[in-house]
């Protein structure tokens, strides 16, 4: 494949690898490469050890590698646990000159800027990249700390001017760099949320502290709840009272959100919820990824009830997706869930801009009275014509219990079933109607499918360039929930080996494919260490899995 | 009654409730109050208590047991046109709720909060409330109940609520003043309300609230803008039970802090072409 | 089939139509008829239509009928709302006669005796079969009332001497009355529960208030929380803490526990959770029934972990299980579920009295110290020494962050390995091999099939027995998690229809089955309006789908 | 530092931390009250004073971010020979973990609750917590705190607390005192710690404090045994803030109102042969 560049930078919370690392990111850009970035931290504020990782390429990149090229290391720990899987032809580069040069400019504040320009000589990258990116990401500060952080980059550079790993840049295209908490953020501000409410919880919090930081411009109420109960609860009455409403957290708070789902699908209330997983059972490993509750966000919730599960999988996807949710919250009054994981909030490639306008708002709210307007009432669609509390004359009735059309509490049997008709089955068929397709990749003359949901997609994509000679394709299930049963099937053919690629222990895509279309697949490959899959993992299980079939 | 606040969803209370006298009131309230029913929205949990929407001719979010405050505070943060009042119980308010009471009480959003206080859980049929005299016995707590009993009025001035009442449910035009007073105030107004349980609370009944309670109006020592007075008071329960404002003082509310008061409600936000490009421009490496 | 005869009291809550149950509960078994009987009652305290049924026969019964022979009306809209489903010879007893009787005696209260009496005398009941339970019933009240109430019963009894229904009563055998809450919590006395902490829901409160009747007799500590965080979490603590816990909720109330379930399972704290269903989403209908938190409970609770899900089919397994339950926390330190509906919790049966010391204790407790102990102690089994805190002289660590051995925070991949492998993998691995049985019914020869889980076992049990020409045999899953898949698939024959029969809308078991076994079953006969499911409601259906096979 | 109670556990907190007085604290009021590790149980929640336990040699149940009280609650009640500490933060204990706060000290059972209040988030890296002070500016409250802060401690004197304290983490004799005498009081003792967040609350540093602490201990005026001026002291945070005890009465606590401490701890019940016959004999028809 394409000439690249695996660069780690590894050191304890607080010594700046992730600063490094933008830094880093921006320039391999900007000189026409291209980079897939993720983070790999401890759930601790100073000292241990974490590590962003930078795969720098001549074409595009999509997911991780094992083998590391260049290791920069900021402390002595890190330096002994990573070394080992430096390439052969792979260079060290240890904290003293980084350090020293750091020094010489005036503290330790300037070892960021000596390391990245150590690194950009290794890769030949000319030195004026790193100079404007630097002079931008310190725009805010005042000019003598601009400079010096040049200086101390310059002398970086100069520590060796070996250009040991030369990648042949092609600039021109304008790239952005993106992570998918803020692509969701995005999304919701473009999709018009008036209202987030949160409680921090790694890894959504990204999602919280963007909206936070966009908040005045877009009009938005971002508010921080006393827990995440409070949180569904009142983006559920915000939603209630007339605006697009949000919510987001990870598995333990999803958990505390279960009541409120079961009552935003009873109240027909549209609300979005991202659920960005981590490792559980409960705290778990708080910064690192899973997709271990693809189940769970299915089941969700007490009782019986319509809901969407979207899982993008790449940062574009997650933009988009957002979008959709709200649309379809809004047309059906139902709990749209987004599916991420630490893996898709967290890390970045370079790529082209999107497309903003490709989703447009359908807010479906009734604009006009209408004569014995009834917040529930009976349809051929199971969508009840649904208007804002005070913007029309009729009194408008929510309710939590079992109720008639007028939304008032009931204890028939009959009206029940028409309820549950309506909420259930009515809109599921719906929904069913226009789920998203399978996402395909290298179908034809496939012998193995890797399938997967949310942020395997962009690397099972390279996996199959990569496994050419074991002529793998790939489907991706940008939305699990209703689960596109027929059109995946009608995908399949003959002789074809299906193998789901999960970051979690049970397989669970597998189980649910099997429920949903009766079919069991060959195998899964699974990991649940808490790391994202990189390609060669990947590879390496594939090439184990198709040696025993 | 007031035809225009009334509906015609039949009532499920048991005859002699407190809670009548509550619904009474509130219709009463609302028509000093002005406007029509779709300038109300009522929120509130699950109970007794939180049936009472449904008796009333305006919007009505009856959410979960214990949720209704923090669904009441977002429906006004995002439409704060609409009056918000919270009908709520001494279990769904101070019990499974008790963590929404204390954050939105430092919110102080513009909601005016009535809790029906009958000092048992009534809809799950006769279990200790949060309130709950001691010694009261009941079916779960067989040797009577041992924990100190709430004094959420206490802790609502601990926690600086500007406007904090007592009612009773048998004293209408009381408790009607005291909601159009906690409705009228801009910021969280707290009113909780004696409602006797005929059928599970053999101990606070009418008779036995009518014999105790007096109005602070009529007590000369009583100045409701003296924060420490006003919290002595609400310990005294007993012999005699005082009812009416304990303390009113107006600070700033959550949308004249957050500045929302001073823009169009939020739910007229106009959506449809946002322009995001310029965001996306800061994404762009150059 | 046998002779028997359908009996409804129905009136406004408050009006004592339960007593009325009672009092004929007792004396129909006391003549020696058996019974079945259900409660259909409202949320709401006073007022409105309730109606408790009992099904009177001569044989053994389980499940409600639709058609009524007997009907006690205390109010004239209930009169009007149950009379369609009088039979054409059937008994109407309105309120007035019995109004009448009950003025003359002292008052409104007498009602309840003058009217079982009235029921007594259209069945030939012996009086003094009333007489002795009346006796029994108010025997905590002064003589004069019990008197007075003898005395209302024989008027009611005096009313129409003709014997409407006669029954062939067999007296002799002893016979127990209990329903489903009450053997629930007398397994977990007879198991050594010492800490049980809930919040009220209906239909689960009814342990709540039996384990509270008792507390004081066989000292355990019954303590109400604040809300449902609070209650697992301190069932929890206490089984930490040493002493056997357990907690009980609906649906909604277990949607709050789900992150404690999930602490449950990474701190390896056994627990024992049961879910009373009843009707949702959300507040749903509080006081019927449902099983539509099947899938639910199997996938609650966030990351992947070991559980068992029982699901008893009767008040006895009802009694067995909660004791099993107990047992496999202890062994296994998981959190084991047992999944209830309002129909199983608050129905009864005459029955024989059970086997009381079936189920032996079995803790699994480290009762000495051990050299160099650690709390997650890595074994073949994935089962650590469990000691209590203050037992043995080393500090014992718990932690809810992935840990390792030690019980210390870690972040490391490969400890994560193993502790997901023990607490996921392992334990699973175990518990499949001491999986309980799916329950046969009518096996050899059956064409059809009707599979189950829970409170409908003892009514397909009958449905068999009432279509016997359909060859309809019957399996009950006593448990559902793991799920029983290699032993119900060798249950299997060629030929034979498989149809689900659940209280729910989405006919979760075959999902269930779908999944696990990879069989689709051939169709699912469903209820989902909160009533339980009649014999004749399954067997219309029945004759329905085998119509159009 | 006293060995016994020390622990092999590497620290995971930022050099310069509050938090390292508090363990300092900790270890050295351990060892005053004597005993075993066996002998304390130390319970917590999530956030970085949540790791605390880890530190220490001596029994530790890590719960769910804001359930510390209500499994360390429970624990107790069932085998109170352990002494029980709750090592909270001021997101733990007041936000996350509010309702517990508000009902484990009506339930007055016998736990020593530290709450190592930085007036922060520091875990999830800045956020503002309930106590967090007005005006201050995070990542998410980005024009500044609009909410009351909280007066937990004035809020825990309405609830009836019966042992009420402030310590500071840069005072480590005074602190030690207070963890020991609050571990010695029968009953719910409440000490919220200042604890100076050197990453994230840049506000509220250790000089801040520094500057502004004083002793209750040392003002004459004081007197512990006052609950209405002891309510009032609680509001005293700016200029002045108080630390020490602003709050002592011994009250019966839940194991002596239950009756469980007259008798032997639950978890030593032998339960292996339960005779339930009777209890079902009254289920039999006769
Ligand atoms: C999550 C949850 N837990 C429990 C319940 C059951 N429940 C309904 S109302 C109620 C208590 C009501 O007490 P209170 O708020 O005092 O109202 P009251 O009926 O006395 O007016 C409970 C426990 C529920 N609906 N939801
Ligand atoms: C249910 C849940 N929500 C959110 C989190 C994320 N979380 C972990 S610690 C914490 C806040 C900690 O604040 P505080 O209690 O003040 O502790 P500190 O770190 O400041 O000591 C949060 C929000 C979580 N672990 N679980
Ligand atoms: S149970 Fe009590 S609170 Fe409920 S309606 Fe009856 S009297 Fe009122
Ligand atoms: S982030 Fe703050 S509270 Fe956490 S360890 Fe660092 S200084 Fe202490
Ligand atoms: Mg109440
Ligand atoms: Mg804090």
């Amino acid at each position: 494949m394409a000439s690249e560049v695996n660069i780690r930078i590894a050191g304890e919370a607080g010594q700046g690898t992730k600063t490094i690392g933008d830094i880093l990111n921006r320039t391999l850009v900007l000189a026409g490469l291209n980079i897939f970035t993720n983070l790999d931290y401890m759930s601790r504020v100073r000292g241990g050890d974490n590590f962003v990782q930078i795969r720098a390429s001549e074409t595009e990149v999509f997911s991780p590698r094992e083998e590391i090229n260049i290791l920069v290391s900021l402390n002595p720990e890190s330096a002994s646990i990573h070394k080992r899987f430096l390439s052969p032809d792979g260079i060290f580069l240890p904290l003293e000159p980084l350090s020293k040069i750091a020094q010489e400019t005036g503290g330790d504040i300037y070892i960021n800027s000596a390391a990245a320009g150590a690194v950009a000589a290794a890769l030949g990258i000319n030195f004026e990249h790193l100079e404007k990116v630097l002079a931008g990401i310190f725009a805010n500060k005042d000019k003598e700390i601009i400079g010096k952080n040049i200086k101390a980059a310059r002398s970086g550079y100069e520590l060796d001017r070996t250009i040991k790993f030369k990648l042949n840049a092609s600039p021109g295209e304008k790239k952005i760099l993106l992570e998918g908490s803020e692509a969701i953020a995005l999304g919701a501000i473009k999709a018009g949320v008036r209202f987030y409410s949160a409680y921090p919880m790694t890894p959504s919090t990204g999602i919280l502290n963007n909206l936070a930081h966009y908040a005045r411009q877009f009009n938005i109420l971002v508010e921080q709840a006393e827990d995440e109960i409070a949180a569904i609860n009142m983006a559920i009455g915000a939603s209630f009272a007339g605006v697009r409403a949000m919510t987001g957290t990870s598995g333990g708070g999803f958990a505390l959100m279960n009541e409120g789902l079961s009552l935003a699908a009873m109240t027909e209330t549209p609300v979005v919820i991202v659920e960005a997983q981590r490792p559980a059972p409960a705290t778990g490993f708080p910064t690192r990824t899973e997709q271990g509750d693809l189940d769970y966000v299915i089941h969700a919730g007490h009782g019986e009830f319509a809901r969407v599960v979207f899982a993008p999988g790449s940062v574009s996807e997650a933009y988009y997706l957002t979008q959709k949710a709200f649309n379809l919250a809004d047309k059906y009054q139902i709990p749209v869930i987004i599916l991420s994981d630490q893996h898709l909030a967290e890390s970045v490639r370079s790529q082209i801009p999107f497309d903003l306008n490709r989703v447009k708002i359908e807010r479906h709210l009734l604009s006009e009275e209408v004569p014995d307007y009834k917040r529930y009432r009976l349809t051929g669609s199971g969508i009840s014509p649904r208007a804002i509390p005070g913007a029309i004359k009729t009194a408008i009735y929510a309710d939590s219990d079992e109720h008639d059309e007028a939304g008032h509490i009931t204890e028939e049997a009959a009206t029940r079933i028409e309820m549950v008709k309506k909420r259930f089955y009515k809109k599921m068929a719906g929904l069913k109607e226009e789920v998203l397709d399978p996402v395909p990749y290298k179908l034809p003359g496939a012998k193995i499918l890797l399938l997967g949901f949310g942020s395997t997609h962009e690397t099972l994509h390279e996996v199959c360039d990569y496994a050419a000679d074991l002529k793998a394709g790939h489907i991706h299930f940008p939305q699990v929930w209703p689960f596109p049963a027929e059109k995946f099937k009608k995908m399949l053919f003959e002789g074809v080996k299906l193998i789901t690629v999960e970051n979690n222990a049970s397989a669970q895509l597998a189980g649910l494919i099997r429920r949903e279309c009766g079919i069991t697949v060959f195998s899964s490959i699974l990991r649940f260490d808490g790391r994202p899959f990189s390609l060669d993992f990947v590879l390496r299980e594939l090439k184990e899995k198709v040696k025993h079939a | 009654m007031p035809k225009k606040f009334g509906t015609a969803d039949p009532i499920a209370w048991c005859p002699g409730c407190g809670n009548f006298g509550i619904l009474n009131s509130i219709q009463k309230a609302l028509s000093k109050l002005g406007g029509e029913p779709k300038d109300y929205l009522l929120v509130s949990g699950i109970g007794q208590s939180s049936k009472l929407p449904h008796y009333i001719n305006a919007n009505c979010f009856n959410g979960l047991h214990g949720r209704a405050l923090p669904a009441a505070a977002a429906a006004k943060m995002v439409n704060r046109e609409l009056t918000v009042l919270v009908h709520t119980g001494d279990g769904d308010c101070y019990g499974e709720g008790g963590n929404h009471f204390l954050h939105n009480i430092r919110r102080n959003i513009d909601l005016t909060v009535i809790v029906h206080n009958n000092q048992i859980y009534g809809l799950t049929k006769g279990q200790a409330s949060p309130t709950t005299d001691r010694g009261y016995k009941t079916k779960v707590q067989i040797n009577g109940v041992i924990l100190e009993p709430m004094n959420a009025l206490g802790m609502a001035l601990s926690l600086g609520a500007p406007f904090v009442a007592r009612g009773f449910s048998d004293q209408i035009e009381h408790l009607t003043d005291l909601i159009v007073r906690g409705a009228q105030h801009k910021g969280f107004a707290l009113i909780e309300v004696l409602q006797p349980c005929v059928t599970f609370n053999k101990k606070n009944t009418h008779k036995w609230y009518q014999e105790r309670v007096y109005k602070l109006e009529e007590d000369k020592s009583h100045n409701p803008s003296d924060l420490f007075e006003a919290w002595k008071k609400t310990f005294e329960w007993g012999e005699k039970i005082p009812i009416g404002v304990f303390f009113e003082k107006q600070k700033p509310s959550y949308g004249e802090a957050s500045g929302l008061d001073g823009k169009p409600p939020l739910f007229l936000d106009k959506i449809e072409d946002i322009s995001i490009g310029e965001v996306f421009d800061s994404f762009i490496v150059r």
